[in-house]
């Protein structure tokens, strides 16, 4: 399931909830893998004041629907929730949240970083950022995120 | 009639969010934004149809939505 | 750090707790990953009714220490937290908690499955099931957390 | 003295938590083990001391703290 969020989510206080009324008492699991990124404030040398985050309504859920499946079909996954922020947020603001519910340990890992990394690369979403000098700049490409691993 | 977007930083250099086009001329994607903009798509956008990732040498039909957008940088 | 808890916890509310006591503000993080280990009402084809976690006091967090202080030496990290319970637990009772804060996301990822694989073959506690029929029985060894990758 | 301990299916086996020895015999780890249960230690059994990962084969003193116990099954 994906939710794209207006307004500043706790990423914690989202957990305890979905898994109150989606997770316990109906799946048990023995797994469950958590990643969020939040805002920070700075990217590479400029300091960042706020950030912009656009999106493609429509496209962005069908196409967080379709990664998660798809890496879902691999593994061995209870559920997945995904949060994703957009509009205007400030510095330590949570942007993405990925939770991951299984049996086992292995599925919980692969699967948060994997539909993480399809996310970051696949998802509809733009950044744009306000730096200090209040300069605005779209960020034009997101890091990789395996290395010398 | 088909339905264009921009997003992102296309959408300053194109200066709106949408365009409507009408779809008599049966022209791909690439096809489409030369009709509208006068200019080649600038390198490295990308492009989807129906809210699918499209090629640009897709064809596009009445009643379809088309958009070009920079990479995306979610997450 | 590491928690050795002898009474249930609920991992949302540690996190939440723990952010902002030890992490906001003090800290410009842009990844958590986290990772939640809990009790499952089976293993292997066995029912399980509970399981009793025992652990060698000192030595636990000696070596916990050691794995966190090991793992973060290598990679790019905030903060390193460890909650693990023993006494007696009840199926979907969290046993153990690892969360992670770092710049990047990479890391987190990296340092919560590293942690967590480590904590698991490396780390003194012993786990005791209580089975269906009320035998006892001590699980003899933890499953390999990489699998297929 | 030596305070010798023993961690789960182990201190059922020993039916005990633990032992202290007199230090004047200057005995190796795994010598600790068979001369208080007069048998080898079970094979696959791990042991620390002063609470780090030790071998079989290594020397204990006065004051130390040996213990004996199966492969870890935390997390």
């Amino acid at each position: 399931m994906i939710h794209i969020l207006t307004e500043p989510f706790d990423p914690w206080q989202v957990l305890a909830d979905y898994q109150k009324t989606h997770i316990d008492g109906k799946h048990s699991y023995g797994a469950t893998g958590v990643f969020v990124g939040t805002m920070r404030d700075f990217n590479d040398a400029h300091g960042v004041q706020q950030m912009e985050l656009s999106h493609y309504p429509g496209m962005t859920e069908k196409q967080t629907e379709k990664i998660i499946n798809r890496i879902t079909d691999e593994w061995d996954v209870l559920d997945v929730l995904v949060c994703h922020r957009v509009g205007v947020l400030l510095p330590s603001d949570p942007i993405v949240m990925v939770a991951v519910w299984s049996h086992h340990r292995v599925d919980a890992f692969e699967v948060s970083r994997a539909v993480m990394e399809k996310l970051k690369s696949e998802a509809p979403f733009w950044k744009k950022e306000v730096r200090d000098n209040s300069d605005k700049h779209w960020v034009e490409k997101n890091t990789a995120g395996y290395k010398g691993v | 009639m088909i339905t264009v977007k921009y997003f992102a930083s296309l959408q300053d250099t194109v200066g709106k969010a949408e365009d409507k086009l009408d779809a008599s001329a049966n022209l791909s994607i690439e096809a489409i934004w030369q009709t509208l903009h006068n200019t080649p798509l600038p390198k490295g956008m990308l492009v989807s149809l129906n809210q699918e990732y499209a090629a640009l040498t897709d064809p596009v039909k009445d009643g379809d939505e088309v958009a070009y957008f920079p990479p995306v940088t979610g997450g």
